[in-house]
Parts: C-alpha cells; structure tokens; sequence
C-alpha cells in the first residue's frame, strides 16, 4: 500500500495550482463563468499548454497520463478553484475518441474543442433511455431529436452525440453548424446549451456504442467526484478561516460548540469524500469500474450538499451574498449532483447489486 | 379537542378565498408562482387593492386602520393568500414598524405615520443589522450622538430588505456608549432623503438583489423621530421581533411549494416513469408531506397557545426552526427532480418551444439557493436553539 | 379550532396516570415486564375498574369513549409509565368484535382477555400476504398455520385469528387452548407468543374481514402512536432533568452548546410528534383514517428512535444500565417501530397516494 | 498510488487465513457469529490458541513475546480475525497494560507481568472510570494515600469491563488533592484479592452482564506497584488512550456485520419480494455499504499516516466517530430487518423449528442496543468531537 502521490503528479498538480491561483482567481473566475461566452479563450490554451489535456490520455495515445489518478490529479485542482473552462466534456470526449481509434492530438492539444452529448430531458443520467434517433437513408447518418444540458456545446467544434438507430445506440459526431443550439449560462458558472437536431448531418464513428459511452460517463463521474473534492477543500479552509477570525457575542464563533461539533461533521465527510474517490480512481479500467464510480458519485452527492448547506448556515448572511466566494463554491458543490447522475441515480446502480458475498 | 374551524371562520375563509378569486391579477399570481422578481410597482399594485378593501393591516385594530382580525383569521388569511399565489404583504411598514408606534409611538407619530403606511406613500424598511452584528444585535454600532434637537448619525446597516425601493427606514441605533450594551440603544425613524445616506445593493448567490447596505455620513435627524425614550430601543427590537415571529413557521409557502413539487413530479420522467411513482423521490416526498402535515398542526397549537396567553412565547422558536427546516427540504427536492435541468439560468431563451423544464419551475434552483437565507435571517436557527435551550435547560 | 382536552377525558387522564406513578412505578414495571406470565393480574383488574377499556368503546356499544382521542388519551398514559398490560390487543379486539356484532361487555370489564393473531414471519405488517389457511369440510372450521409475535396472547382467554380461506381473508376465534403457544417475553419489556396451529378447530367471526381488520390495525396503530407520545415525553423530561443536573468539566452538561441543540431538536420532533398523533385521532373513522394513521406511524417511527438514540447518548454509560429507567423507555421506544408496521411499510403506504391536488 | 498489499502482506493474509481455517474452534465462531455471550473458557481458550502461536500480542515487540508486525499486518490479522468471527482478543492486558509496562515499567514489572499476561495466568481489567467522572478523567475521586511502603485506597470504580474473570485491576488514582486535577493522579496495579475490594455486577440495557462497579475500602497495595512516578497517571493515562485507538474504527466487524446483514436481507420476505429487493431498504443498505467501503480506505489512509509519523494522532477520532456511526447502522438495519421477530429476547424456546428468525440473527435487537455503548465508551463522539474541534478551530 502506498497513498503517496507520484512525483509526475505532484508536479502536474502543483503547476495546475499555481497556475489557477495566480491567473484564475476568484474574481476573474467569476467574470468569465457567468457572461457570455462563459470562458477565457487565452486561459483556455495556457491549461492546453500546462498539459492538462495530455494529462486525460495514456502514453500511448499521445497524452501523459489517462489513469485515474491522472483525471482525479487535475479535476481537485480544477475544483479548488472552481475552473469554469470545458475540460470535462474533453475527458468524455477523450474516452469516446480512444475507443473509437480516432487520433487524439487536436482534442490534447487543446486546439480541437469538443461537447459530448448524450442527456435529455427525460432521460439525463442513463443512456438506455435516450430517444433521439439517428437515420441513413443512403445519404448519409441524419439525426433529430434534442439534446439537453450539453456542457461545452458553447465552445465546441465538434459534438459527439449518442443517437439511436435500428441497430442499437450510436455515436455519432457533428459540426455544431449544423445543429441548432441555444446557449446559455449556469446558475454555478459555466456555458451549455440545448442541441436541436433536426435531419441533422452526422458521421457514425460506433454503431454499437453502449459499452464505450458508460466508459465515458464513468471517468466523467469521476472527474465530477474529484472536482468535487477540491471544491470541497476550499470552501471548508474558507468556513474554518471565518470561524477562528469571525466574532460574535465577543468570542470567535469557532468557539461554540454547537458549530464546532458540525464543522468536525464536515471535515470527516470530506474525507470520506477522498477516500471514495481515490478508492474509484483506482479501480478504473476493472470490473468494479463503474460500482465503485456509482459510490463515488452518491457519497460525493451527499457529502458535497452537506458542506454547501452547511458553510453557508454556519457562515451565516456573508455566505448569502455574491461577492464572498463561499456562495459561488456552494452552488457548485450543490450542481455538481445535477451532472452525469445524481445522488439516487448513482444509488440506485449500487443497490442493483447487493448480494452479500457466496 | 376540535380541529375544524368554527362556522364563523369558515365563512370567513369563503370569503378570504371569493375575494382573491376575484381581485388577485392573474399576472401577478403567476409572477409568484413562477418565482419571478416582483418589481416595485407589482408589489405596490397588491398593496393597493388589499387597501382598497381593508385588509391590509391584519394585526392592527379597528381603530388604526386595521383589520382587528383574530389570530386564527390572520392564519386563514396568509394560508389563502400563499395557496393563491398572491404576492407577498411588504411587512417593514405593516408588520414591523406598524406595531411598534401602536405601542410605543407618541400620538402625532401614529397619525402621521401609520396612514401613510396604508395608502403606500411611505415605504419602510429596515436598518437593524451590521456588518459586525447579524444575529447578535447588542453589539451594534450605529451612533447617534445628540446636537440640539437633532441627533447626528453615523455608521453603517446591512441585509436592508428591498431598501431600494423605500422612502423611509427605521433604525435601531447607538446612544449611549457606556453601561451594558442593550442599554444604549435607541429606536429612530429616518428619512431617506437625508443628506448623509447612501444605499448600495448587496447581489445575492444566486444573482439577485433584495438586500442591501445602508451607509450613514453624518446624518441629521429631528430628536421627534425618535420612538419611545432614549436607549428603550432594546425594549422596542424584542417587541417588534416577537409581532415579526407570525406566521414565522411559513406554512402557506410549504404547502404551495409542496403542491407545485408533486405536480412536477407528474411531469418530470426517469427511466420512462413519472418520478412521483420512482421510490427513492417518492420516500422523500412523502416523508417530506408528512412533515408539514405535522408542522400545520402544531403551527395552529401554538397559535391556539399563543391566543390564550395574549402573545406568541418562545415556542415559536420552534415554528421558525422546523418551518424552515420542511420549506428548505421542498426547495431542494424541487431543485433535485429537474436534474440537469434545474442548472441553466432562468432565461428567455429557454421561454416557450424550447422550454428545459416544465412551465413554473425554471426558477427552482433560484428559489433553493435563495431560501438558504430562511435559516438564517430573522434570527438564525442556531439563536432559536440557543433561545429553546434557555427556556427547557435554564 | 380548540386544542383543550375535554373533562372527561381530562380525568381519565389524571385517573389513569396517578394510578400508573402510584402502583406501577418502574421498578414494580420491570418487575413484571421480564418474567413470566409478564403481566400483573390484580393490576389489570384494577386498570379496568378505572376504565380504561370501557374508553375504547362506544357508548352505543356499552363504552364510554371510543373516539380516536379517548384511545389517544389511554395509551399515552399506559406510555408515560412504560406500562407492560396488554390493553393493545383489547382495543384490536374491541374494533373487531363492534364490526363483528359481538357482545363486548366481557371484554370492556376486563373479564375476557383477547389476543389478536395477524401477522406472520413473511406477513409481519400486511394483512393481505398472510398464508395462515382455514378450511371447512362439514364439520366446522379448522386453521393451520403459524402466526408470529402474538402481542397478548401470553394471557389470552380468546384469540381471534385471520385466516386464508377460498372467499378471501376472514376473522376466526379459537380458544388457546386449541393452538400450540410458546410464550416469551419481548426486549422491551411484555409478553407475546407464537401460535402453532395445526387443523386448530375455531369459530368463523367474518367471512370479509379485510376491511374490519385494517381498521382494527389503524387503531392499534393510532394507540402506539399516543403511547409513543407518552413515554418520548418521560424519557424527554428523563433527559432535561439530567442535563440540568449532571455536572461534567465542572459545569451542567446541559451548559454545553451541542448537547443543547440536540436536545432542543427532541423536543421539536416530540412536538411534531404530538401534532401528528392528534390529527390521525381527529380522522378516526373518516376517509382519511388509513392515511393519517400511516403518517403519524412513520413520523413517530422516525422520532421515537431518535429519541431513544440522542436520549442514551447525552446521558451516557448510565443510560447504558439496567437500573437506569431511561434504557427501558429507550428499548420500548425503538420497538414500537417494530409494532403493527414500521416506518417504511407506513411510508410505503403514503408514497402510494402523492398525487397532487386536482 | 497504490491501494493494494504489498507480496509479503499478501502472503501474510493469506498465512493468517489458513491459520484461522485450521485453529479457531467452529463452536466459537459459531457463538461469535450469532452474537451468543462467551464464557471465561471460551476465551482463555481462544487466547492459549493464539499464544502457542505467537500471535497473541500484536503491538508488542518481539523481545518481549510480541509479533513485532507492523501496523499493515496488525490491521490486516484484525480484519482476518473479525471476517472469521474469531473472539476478540480481551484487550486489558495484551493492548493497554502491556504497551504501558513496556514503556514505563520497571524492569521488574516488566519480567513479573508481560510473562503472565501471555499465559494467561493473570486476567487483567480496567479501574478508570468513575460514577462522576466519566468522559472527565481528570476529575476521578478515588484516593490513594501513602503509608509507609502501602498506598490505601478508598472509592469506586465503574464500567470495569469483564471485571468478572480477572484476577487484577489496574487503576489511576488520585495522590494529591492540590494543584492542577491532572497532576495528582498515578497509576497502580492491584491485585483483586486483596482485602477491601468488592466487585459488583452492572446489568445492562439488553440484559447482558460485562461491567461491574468496583469498590475499594481501606485497600492496601505496595508501593512497589506504583507504574512510572507517583503523579505522572495523567501522562499514563494519555498515552494507553492513543493505544488502545489502534483499531478504533471497529471496520472488520463493520464488514462482518454487514455480510450478515445482506446475508439476512435475502432470506427475509416482504410482500413476496426478498427484503434486500424492496427499494426503501436497498436504499439504507447501499448507502452504509458505500460509507463502509470509503471508510475503509480512510482507516488505511490514516493508517499509513500514523505509521509515517511513528504514532496514531488525533485524526484517529475520525475514525472512532464515523467508524462508530457507521457500526451502529448496520446494527440499526439488521435490527429493523427482523420486523416484530426482533422483539423477543433469544431463548432456545425459538430455536430449531420454532425459529422466528433466520439462524445467527435472533440477538440483533439485543446488538443494536448492546452497541449504543461503541459511541460513548473509550471518549464518547463528543469528547473526541471536541478534540478535532480543538486541532480545527484552535
């Protein structure tokens, strides 16, 4: 056993770090993350640059990383500092690109931005659920239908989408021209928009793309489980600094035990937290891939609204405003779990399989 | 042991029901349910023609311009105005600042204030929190230092409610320096014309203003303005926090909200099926219903105590902490079963054909993150707690 | 609207409760409640010379009571004082015999004690999975089966008995003497027994019985409701006194901010607890009786537990002992969920009638 | 990265495994496994078992009849033990005495005790707490005074675990009354035999009989059995806690417990279904699964750390709070699984055919409360919230 972090990753994790701390604070952050075009072109190569993208692949698929404990390594950095930029949908795309054999090295370079959309409306989370529905009447793979909450269709070049068609469920790949998409900002920071697809052009890259986009999804999970963990660090070091500083009733609030008990509450949750996400990072590529992703998930759900909740209760009204960077760290905790399956989604996988050991 | 109304208050809930039926604007009704912000002159709108029928002033006698309703009445009255949709009464003038002169007010401050508080010429609100002082209100620090028959302000309020649309604020401020830290307060009326006042907006989480910072530069009021003695202001802030506390369990909103989360929940599909029929939601709704079930009750218990006695106890401590508790509990699951849905802005873009989520509930992440601040303001939970623990441990 | 307690009841209460405090204070209770026959044959006597079973009934049906309150007001004495008497199976068998036109004067006067065998160790809540099966070939009706933790039925003079047969579930009546019982007693004080019945000879009360006995489990459910309400109050009052008086770090404990939180979080759920039990009583008999009783057994399955779990806590190792009075209001606390449907079959009944308001 | 076990730790398990298979008695486990109370016997056997081993005293080190095994190999031996229901090893001598004479016996103690510990000639138990002075050691009471080369004590001593079967007792106690509480307490060990001392049994909330009060009048010990200097009990006292910590988060019998419980969850039927196929309870089951399997990893994390930093710190109450929630869920569950069949008290009328409950699950009521104790004993959840709040907050 060993729970030291690799040199390499360290590394990567301390220059990510520094790189966001001194070039993507706070309110810069905020600047981009919530008016159109919902991110910063420049910042968006100088993490390219950083190597952040390489990082999401293997040796020998040009990247640098593409362990788990690479996606872990650079989404706590990216959540640390609440990183508006489109990296996830990179990761997705990164999964679905590999399997599909297609060279990396526009998506890792950061110069070929994509948007991976597989949710709708009514069906966000699971994929067997899908309706949209891609055709070929000999002129080429037409699909129609909508997509929903598609994260970095804002800033994409190319989409991939998960399609239906009579063999089963696809993955398909489109120029955002030629669908009609609506963008918009989220309540968390961030863009996405609404795919509408209508006898859109597509090129088929999987017919039978089941297996592969749950892959996608599970790394992607992931990421959202580590991104979580470093947003969670924060805003706790945030909540700790306001109760040792923060006064009331002539003492340090930090100093009522009623807040004291809860604050412990929070930091044992958020190690719980890491302990299921480096536990997940770990069995990526195994059979457990994706039980072990669903705990993640559903642990990070709970564990994420708690410290939300409860920073901004304990923080009282300053957690409430705008302009103290708790409030943003919050909302993000708390959307998180509106991303790649929620809390009881995540729940409901893990109680599929239950049966006690023979 | 009887927990129907009595025929009188039947009738009068008809009634409560037949007026708004009949006077509440359709577009108002949906502005509230659709959590939209109401602007000045929606508000002033409501104001009007519950004053135009005379219900505006529902803890205020007969005598002031009120209603003289009983308690229970008041009950039926906000039920019926939550379960309709009507916009909320703006409570600085009706409900805080109302009472207080009725109490403590000299004559001439009644007559010439509490008429313009019904007819809307003034629109009050409310200058009692510091940056320093949120639920621990002894240690403010707003001076008023006395000059002639002016006293000379100067300091700084916050989390002043809707601040941007009033004429007029009332103050708890300090006038005395040395003693015990209650004792130095004083309760003025300012006018917000005064030279020396600057109002800033506060934008909240989740992107709104309704708050705001009050900044005093030297501000000069009459020694007129001031209600009741000099340094009674303690006396004053508990009475008007005590008048503040109906309704505090804020069961009218739940019950609302409760109602329009099930309707969502027979809309919103996962897996194929309605999610009221998914166990997981359903287990959480259903306990969440039999909360409030609860909570209406033992909200009317303790009116029924409070009616008996002649004024609400510390058990309202209660109703505002598990009042909020259920509402919190309803927003989050309304936020939970849009799904990624719930994350985008509201916006226009998303209006009509290209609606993400059901009509009435692209606001519901808003109304979440905007309802974190039940717990807090109005004295927090944990000062409820601190105040029930006095009371049961001593 | 009024919340006061009628005379009557108010003296039954009064009766009833200085009755318990006087001859069966905790330590006579624990006594008789851990070892056979787990009951106090002279204290019965005396709890149906003060009335308490003529208040389960009608007047109309030689009572004096019979309304939902009067069972509300019963059970939350017999709660208050943790007493072990089986009362509950009486007022099952009260509601039964009234649908069943039966005479109940030997029971309302103490006389005829009754048992009221229901569940079953796959069956334990609904009425409509019990296998339990009556048959009739000419020469009366004979039941086989087995029916499990017969509440009472350690000192049953009757049991009526639900059984399968071709027309559906009925209600039977045998004599103990018919079945095979092996009595116990229960963790929380009280006897029960299991009954054997192999072509037990019995008497059919109701060929249809199914609604006659929801209604008679609704009932049951409402009394350990109340009696949940009763002995959440003692063992609450248990809790303050010790707060007050407890000293640790040199200080009452009940100085301590976290335990005062928790502890006002009790009193709340022990109010809301109360509220829902008075609005099931006010149903009692109307559309939504099923429903109502459903709620206040979940929410008093949730609040009884943390009760009994918070109250040991904050009072610690004593709360751990025999001796201490507070570790049995705990053990009957937490076993009451275990009673005539548990939180999540009651849940499980609400879950089924969400619908919104037309 | 790298959560697996090393070649030789794997080795190690599976050397431990093959041990349990072939020498823990099927009867014990058997008891173990359905919760039964064990006898004396039962465990002198299971210890004489383990000490012709050499397996017995884990944290001590090889010179002293010890394993010398790290701490990866005491943890992976703890798990190995609970999965097989092997007894717990009784604790008082091997992990709290034993490590206290090693550091700050005499060489004496240290040749006249370890040796009969091992074989199991002396049976020690614990003299901590006190009726007043639970949570709060520096407040004990019970008095040692000098006279000559005797100390003579007088007091009590309470939840004195197992006191039944031992033959000796140590025990902090106070010898000076002045100055800071902490400084006046020491540490002695006595013999039970020794005049003056009465033993009395606690019965507890399920019935069950493993503590006792201890009461000592005018008992005389030789000073020679003073551990460390007189008045360093509290420096003692600190570092047995840290010790007897290892463990603390109880996750093999979490694990265990919890196999039990889907065991359980598929032979119980509700409406037809298998309970572990009804969503309401699948639901708590996946979810203390899914706290257990990061709890696991957590205590290897801040296994891994105590074992870099050379001592278990204060993070280990992390594992005592969340390992003792997690424990008590799975109680709470298995309790709740057995609906009105977890009511009655175990007796053999309902064993064989008569059974109410599957085998092994009858005393899961009597667990559940049994187990209420995990949370308060050894520092309650409070006390060690207070020690992290300390380590946070400052």
């Amino acid at each position: 056993m060993d729970f030291d972090v690799s040199d390499d990753r360290r590394m990567l994790a301390d220059s990510l770090g520094r790189y966001l701390s001194d070039h993507y604070g706070i309110e810069h952050r905020n600047a981009v993350a919530y008016d159109t075009p919902f991110h910063d072109a420049q910042k968006w190569r100088d993490l390219a640059e950083l190597g952040v993208l390489y990082a999401l692949a293997p040796e020998d698929r040009g990247g640098f990383g593409g362990a788990g404990f690479d996606v872990v390594t650079v989404f706590e950095q990216l959540g640390g500092a609440l990183c508006p930029e489109p990296v996830l949908p990179q990761l997705l795309a990164t999964r679905l690109l590999m399997a599909g054999g297609v060279d990396l090295e526009p998506l890792l370079s950061g110069a070929t931005r994509y948007a991976v959309a597989i949710g709708e409306i009514d069906a966000p989370y699971a994929v067997e659920d899908i309706a949209t529905e891609a055709t070929d009447s000999g002129d080429g793979w037409k699909i129609s239908g909508r997509k929903s909450v598609v994260y970095g269709a804002h800033a994409a070049d190319r989409i991939l989408i998960a399609a239906r068609h009579a063999g089963g469920i696809g993955l398909f790949e489109i120029a955002p021209g030629n669908a009609d998409i609506t963008v918009y900002g989220m309540i968390d920071g961030g863009g996405a928009g609404e795919l509408f697809l209508d006898k859109s052009e597509a090129v088929l890259l999987a017919g039978d793309a089941g297996a592969m986009l749950q892959d996608a999804l599970d790394w992607g999970a992931l990421a959202l489980a580590a991104e979580a963990v470093g947003a969670m660090d924060t805003a706790n070091a945030m909540l700790i600094d306001y109760l040792r500083t923060r006064k009331q009733f002539g003492r340090p609030i930090g100093g009522f035990q009623a807040l004291q008990h809860r604050a412990v509450d929070l930091g044992i949750e958020i190690e719980q937290a890491r302990s299921i996400t480096i536990l997940a990072a770990s069995r990526m590529g195994t059979q457990a891939q994706s039980r072990s992703v669903s705990m993640a998930k559903n642990l990070i759900g709970r564990a994420a609204r708690l410290v939300a909740e409860e920073s901004i209760q304990m923080q009282g009204g300053i957690a409430m405003t705008w302009e103290y960077p708790a409030s943003h760290y919050a909302k993000r905790l708390v959307m998180i779990d509106h991303q790649l399956g929620d809390t009881e989604f995540h729940l409901e996988r893990v109680m599929a399989d239950l049966q006690p050991a023979p | 042991m009887d927990l129907t109304y009595s025929p009188e208050e039947q009738a009068f809930e008809a009634e409560v029901r037949a007026f708004l039926n009949a006077e509440l604007p359709a577009e108002l009704a949906a502005k509230v349910r659709k959590r939209r912000e109401l602007t000045k002159e929606d508000m002033d709108r409501w104001h009007a023609i519950l004053n135009a029928k005379g219900w505006l002033a529902a803890t205020w006698p007969v005598e002031a311009g009120g209603t003289g309703w009983s308690a229970v009445q008041q009950h039926i009255f906000e039920e019926e105005c939550c379960r309709a949709n009507a916009p909320r009464i703006v409570p600085f003038g009706l409900k805080m600042l109302g009472p207080v002169l009725l109490k403590f007010g000299t004559k001439a401050q009644q007559e010439e204030y509490l008429p313009r508080i019904l007819d809307g010429r003034d629109w009050w609100c409310q200058g009692y929190s510091e940056p320093g002082a949120g639920s621990d209100l002894a240690s403010l620090k707003t001076r008023a230092v006395r000059d002639g028959d002016h006293y000379i302000i100067n300091g700084q309020k916050t989390w002043t409610t809707l601040g941007q649309h009033a004429n007029r604020i009332f103050c708890l401020v300090r006038t005395k320096t040395d003693g015990k830290p209650q004792e130095g307060i004083s309760f003025v009326l300012v006018d917000l014309d005064t030279p020396g006042i600057e109002m800033r907006p506060i934008r909240l989480i989740e992107g709104g203003y309704e708050v705001n910072e009050v900044f005093f530069t030297d501000v000069r009021v009459p020694v007129s303005n001031l209600v009741g003695e000099e340094n009674m202001g303690w006396t004053i802030a508990k009475y008007l926090l005590l008048h503040e506390r109906t309704n505090i369990a804020g069961v009218g909103f739940s019950i609302e909200a409760l109602e329009q989360l099930k309707s969502l929940a027979t809309k919103v599909r996962r897996g194929g099926k309605r999610l009221i029929d998914t166990p997981l939601f359903a287990a959480r709704l259903a306990e969440v219903e039999i909360d409030l079930e609860a909570m209406k009750l033992t909200n009317l218990r303790m009116l029924a105590d409070a009616q008996k006695k002649g004024a609400p106890g510390p058990e309202t401590s209660m109703l505002k902490i598990k009042g909020t508790v259920i509402r919190q509990a309803i927003n989050d699951l309304a936020r939970r079963a849009l799904g990624p849905a719930a994350a985008p802005f509201p916006s226009e873009a998303l209006d009509g054909n290209a609606a993400l989520v059901p009509e009435d509930h692209a606001a519901n992440a808003v109304s979440y993150f905007n309802n974190r601040k039940i717990s807090i303001y109005g004295g927090s939970n944990e000062i409820q707690k601190n105040i029930l623990a006095k009371g049961m441990l001593g």
